[in-house]
């Protein structure tokens, strides 16, 4: 079989104090984004299934802060998280779950279609699985250009018992493809447990002897973990070894979707992962490296706070897009003329 | 007679068929253990067991196809699709191998399953989320196609669907899973291929279904107050078979015919509704069937847009009005 | 003005436009080595070499799939499906993720890519192998649908589709592989959107497209032999966009319609033409519109049940006289 | 990840000398079948796509004569030899072929779709792999009704790479169904190589880790080895095992279909392989053991062809399918009084 060569187990790199300053700012961001995100759909600003990242955060943030601005990166619904890791404004986020104009895909995608063309960012797609074939076609067209892009695709554990994702694979193996296939794998696709929709449960394993593409595990809630992994991993793929699988341990805090009464899991078990906490884990660190105190913490949530607090506002008065925007963008000339009208 | 919601309707369907016959079993994502995404399933793991009630991986291909196997020898596998925008991964297990096997086996095999979940655009699920699917199904010759529009037409059309030895293609709608009403007790089947008329008129004729059927309904009352307008729907339950003479008889009376419908326009049910009607009363017709469909258009998330993307009682009765006084 | 057979237009056009420019890609099952599996791509793996003539393993969805995340980033590939039937496994991929991520990410993001191959029966292939998906992809909106029916227009509309910023679904016809004609050329394109009419006539108007077309104009020459009767034929060439003021400007000229398609009955595309033709032409039809399509059956492999589920000349002319005769 | 008890190595059954004739004799008939098959479609009496199973035929027979008649059957376009393998009479597959009424199919399915209820093979299906999920439906019933029945599904290399394998196997894994998969693994998918097309070439590897399926290798060319492996597989499953995943080393001796120009392979690679012919080596051992002798051969390959140009006249003279029969069959009532007429 195609012998498998595993990335390097270079030394790791240690983030500087700044990184890891920023990625706990960032991960803060998310959460309180998130938390503002539930508040609104309760207020019925928010429309459509909304699907939130909390405890979610060091995966998104760990991973994108070992890529370049030119790697290419695709998630799936739940890509509230990717998209602000991705430095997109939370502003248009806002517009964009509450339908405006000013959102980040003008309010015609919602909370699973986040899109930012010049972050690279490619959305932000709700058919489960349906966004890693396109992640082939990226990692494609960097290949067939030469260009040193790294394509970075998220997506959840039910979705790697969808057919498209084992044809994606094969094809990235089969063409050593500079893909980076992450399975933020939080234990469960909605209601299912893994051990109830995976034959094999230990994920890193169904990509080795199937597709030729070496898997790895990390702990998905450190975000220094994350982006150590990271860092070999783009080494990786940039040094034209070919496509890496990785499965992140992970676990989401909240429903499914906003309304999922979670009868599936008791409170016990995610008290238990919120004692692993990725931003209190990091926090815990930042203290003993005494970069912050409790007023710094304090401090930073109360900016953070006022941040999402302003851009949500500032979204909720933003203008809806107009009728003629119902016809914009069906087709690449901005308002075809031939649609039934 | 008992007043039930119309997913209660659907469960005591399934609930019932599937204690006269053990063939019958439910599979689908998150049916059992979480009780049915929607809640139609609620209850039913726990009277018939994971065998029987059983949870699907995100693999639509994968488990309609077990579906249509168990089938082809005899089972009546219910697989439940969490909105039908997702058979679109399985489409060539729904389009080719179970409505094909029947005659390509030269009738040695029938595919006697049931698929059915939501069709039609729900609260903003944007466009890759909100199909109405009716068309593509349609168009395809061995598959049946029924849209039930009350409780009582959930339970008696789920019922002729279980029993019924082709595959069937059941649409419903996730913002009428709570509507209620009265639901006869045990044995009430209703026949495919019959339409219902749901409101008498001399008018004009408004053929719709389902969640469409309730907008038209809608736009009749008004109609009929605002502008004495009195509009005849016709409800035809199944689309595939199509009760034309019922329609046919009615637009015969009126001399107008409108379509309503939640998908695209091109090629529709509208479409082809249309053409069979002038097919069949060409010199009856005072004017051309009108057809009400979702705009031309993927369906938008922003609120306002889908509200206006989607046919609207508004939108249905103007077009009513345009087509009856289009001569002058 | 070289005279070409039909695949040799549309691999002029292809290798033109990979000359041409350098984000032009063709993939698909054994178009490289294989030199295609109905000779289309022979010799392009020799001039362009692997990475810009692509085998792909037998995963529709993942190499249309591949096709599409490489056309948002302003590549334009051309997918091939060795026939269109095989499209179907890979649906979602062509109807959700194709034609809606323009309009999903605002206009963020285009997707050029081409989806080309065979569609239509084929030499007693049976049910599975033989869908014309024309009513399937024109339903969608997002999508274009072109049906070519002369090597000109092989060549002319295939350049356009791949210079075209968004989806096109690209029909061809294994049955018209072979046939020759002459074709321009260099850089000669076709607009999208524009009828051609094929041949000129008073009494009838038939709409016909690809193959039916040829049956069509067959049927044309023997009405006007046998019968005197004077069809006018008109090729929309796209049907979507579809050259409606076209078909419209020749039925008031002639009164009477008639719609020809190798695709099933219901909800096809005579439906949708039948209805635009009633809805423009009300006043001007001396009859209804009459649609000639396959029988509403799986394909049966059987030859002489083949050839009387495909529509013929024979049928096809009957129904023009049935048509305009119907009055007496 | 779940634990993989391969079948037990149980010493292997020997097959009586009645037993090795039989099979000597149904490949010998398959092969002039194919032949015939061969000629009929060069004199246009065959239609569509013909894919003939020669140098394959040990493939078919030594499975099948390991299952049960209750045994269910399922396989893809190249089915001819299943079929015959199966029991089937030859005159309704020439009838099918010739597209009369007196098919297996009626005449409505052609070369690759013959289906034979009564023989429990489930056809014949041409869409690559989208019958595999359907054997997983039968795998699906047998366990359901607690049924001692075994799914044995056929497909060849290149169906591996579709997305409905990898739904489906996921599915056998997780409900441990009585189902054998069955790749012919004969080198090539059309014109595509295995190693143009497969991430992973060494196909047995490709379903224990990804899907808990343990996978064997078995050389296809050798009836003998086919049956016994068959006979542990079956055993295996019977058990409550769960599935397994059997790689058959085989090769076609003719084009993919009726119209392949083989340019994608030299005449001395065919010939290399048809050193290992399996009617040759079966016949070989059968001489040693003194049950056949040249005489015999000549004489049964003799009573063969009779029997083959006799069904095939016979299917030659039988009536085609009336043009009722177009309006057959399409639903379960007979004649669907509500199809467009
Ligand atoms: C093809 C398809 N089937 C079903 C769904 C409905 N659905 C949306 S999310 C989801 C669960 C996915 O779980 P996972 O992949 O683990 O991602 P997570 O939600 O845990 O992030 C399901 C079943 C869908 N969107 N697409
Ligand atoms: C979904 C689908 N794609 C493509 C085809 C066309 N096709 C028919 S057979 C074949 C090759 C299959 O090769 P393999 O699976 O190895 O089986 P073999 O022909 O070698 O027995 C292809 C590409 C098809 N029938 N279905
Ligand atoms: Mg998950
Ligand atoms: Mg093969």
């Amino acid at each position: 079989m195609t012998t498998i060569s595993t990335p390097p187990s270079t030394p790791k790199v240690e983030p500087t104090s700044a990184q890891l300053m920023d990625w706990y700012r960032q991960m803060s961001l998310i959460r309180q984004f998130e938390v503002k995100c539930a508040q609104s759909y309760q207020q019925q600003k928010v429309g459509g299934f909304c699907h939130l990242y909390v405890g979610q955060e060091a995966v998104a943030v760990g991973s994108v802060a070992a890529t370049k601005p030119t790697d290419y990166v695709i998630t799936a619904y739940r890509d509230h998280g990717h998209a602000i890791a991705r430095g997109m404004d939370i502003m248009p986020l806002f517009a964009e779950l509450y339908g405006k104009a000013a959102g980040c895909s003008r309010g015609k995608g919602g909370s699973m279609h986040f899109f930012d063309k010049d972050k690279n960012f490619f959305g932000g797609h709700a058919i489960v699985a349906g966004h890693i074939p396109l992640a082939v076609g990226l990692g494609w067209a960097a290949k067939y250009r030469k260009q040193d892009r790294v394509t970075l695709c998220y997506f959840g554990d039910g979705a790697i018992n969808q057919g498209s994702f084992h044809e994606a694979l094969n094809l990235a193996g089969l063409h050593k493809l500079p893909c980076i296939f992450m399975v933020e794998n939080n234990g469960y696709g909605m209601g299912t447990h893994v051990h109830r929709a995976s034959a094999v449960t230990d994920l890193k394993l169904r990509t080795g002897d199937a597709y030729g593409i070496p898997g790895k595990e990390v702990d998905g809630m450190d975000c220094i973990a994350m982006y150590q992994m990271m860092k070999d991993a783009l080494e990786y793929c940039r040094n034209g070894h070919g496509s890496l699988f990785l499965e992140v341990k992970t676990y989401r805090y909240r429903g499914h979707s906003m309304s999922d009464p979670q009868k599936y899991r008791t409170k016990e078990e995610v008290a238990k992962y919120q004692e692993h906490d990725p931003i209190g884990r990091l926090e815990k660190l930042l203290k003993e490296k005494k970069l912050i105190d409790d007023a710094k913490v304090t401090a930073l949530n109360e900016e953070i706070h006022n941040l999402v607090e302003k851009a949500s506002a500032e979204a909720d008065a933003a203008p809806f897009p107009t009728s003629e925007d119902i016809w914009k963008d069906v087709y690449a000339e901005p308002f075809a003329p031939y649609l039934k009208r | 007679m008992a007043v039930l919601q119309f997913r209660e309707a659907l469960r005591e369907a399934m609930a019932e068929e599937m204690r006269r016959d053990p063939d019958v079993f439910l599979i689908g994502e998150e049916v059992a253990e979480y009780n049915g995404a929607y809640k139609v399933s609620e209850g039913m793991l726990r009277e018939f067991g994971p065998m029987r009630v059983v949870d699907a991986p995100i693999s639509e291909a994968g488990f309609s196809g077990l579906g249509i196997g168990a089938a082809m020898v005899g089972m009546r596998p219910i697989v439940e699709f969490m909105t039908f925008s997702f058979s679109l991964v399985a489409f060539d297990q729904v389009v080719n191998n179970a409505p094909k096997m029947a005659y390509m086996s030269g009738g040695q095999f029938q595919v006697p399953v049931v698929f059915r979940g939501i069709s039609g655009p729900g609260q903003q699920l944007a466009a890759t989320h909100s199909w109405s699917v009716e068309a593509l199904y349609t168009h395809v010759p061995g598959l049946k196609v029924v849209v039930p529009t009350t409780p009582a037409e959930a339970k008696g059309l789920l019922k002729t669907a279980i029993r019924d030895n082709d595959p069937v293609i059941f649409l419903e709608n996730e913002s009428m899973y709570g509507n209620k009403g009265e639901v006869p007790d045990g044995d009430f089947l209703l026949p495919f291929g019959v339409a219902d008329v749901k409101r008498e008129g001399l008018d004009c004729t408004i053929v719709a279904w389902g969640q469409g059927c309730l907008t038209a309904l809608a736009a009749a009352e008004h109609l009929e107050k605002e502008h004495g307008i009195r509009c005849e729907v016709i409800d035809p339950r199944t689309l595939r078979p199509l009760d034309l003479p019922a329609i046919v008889r009615s637009v015969k009376k009126t001399g107008y015919c409108v379509t309503v419908e939640t998908g695209y326009p091109t090629c529709g049910i509208g479409a082809e509704i249309a053409a069979l009607v002038h097919e069949h009363c060409f010199d009856d017709l005072d004017n051309h069937v009108v057809r009400v469909a979702a705009l031309d258009v993927p369906m938008p998330y922003s609120k306002p847009l889908l509200q206006q993307v989607v046919p609207s009682v508004q939108r249905l009765a103007d077009a009513v009005k345009k087509a009856v006084y289009f001569r002058g």
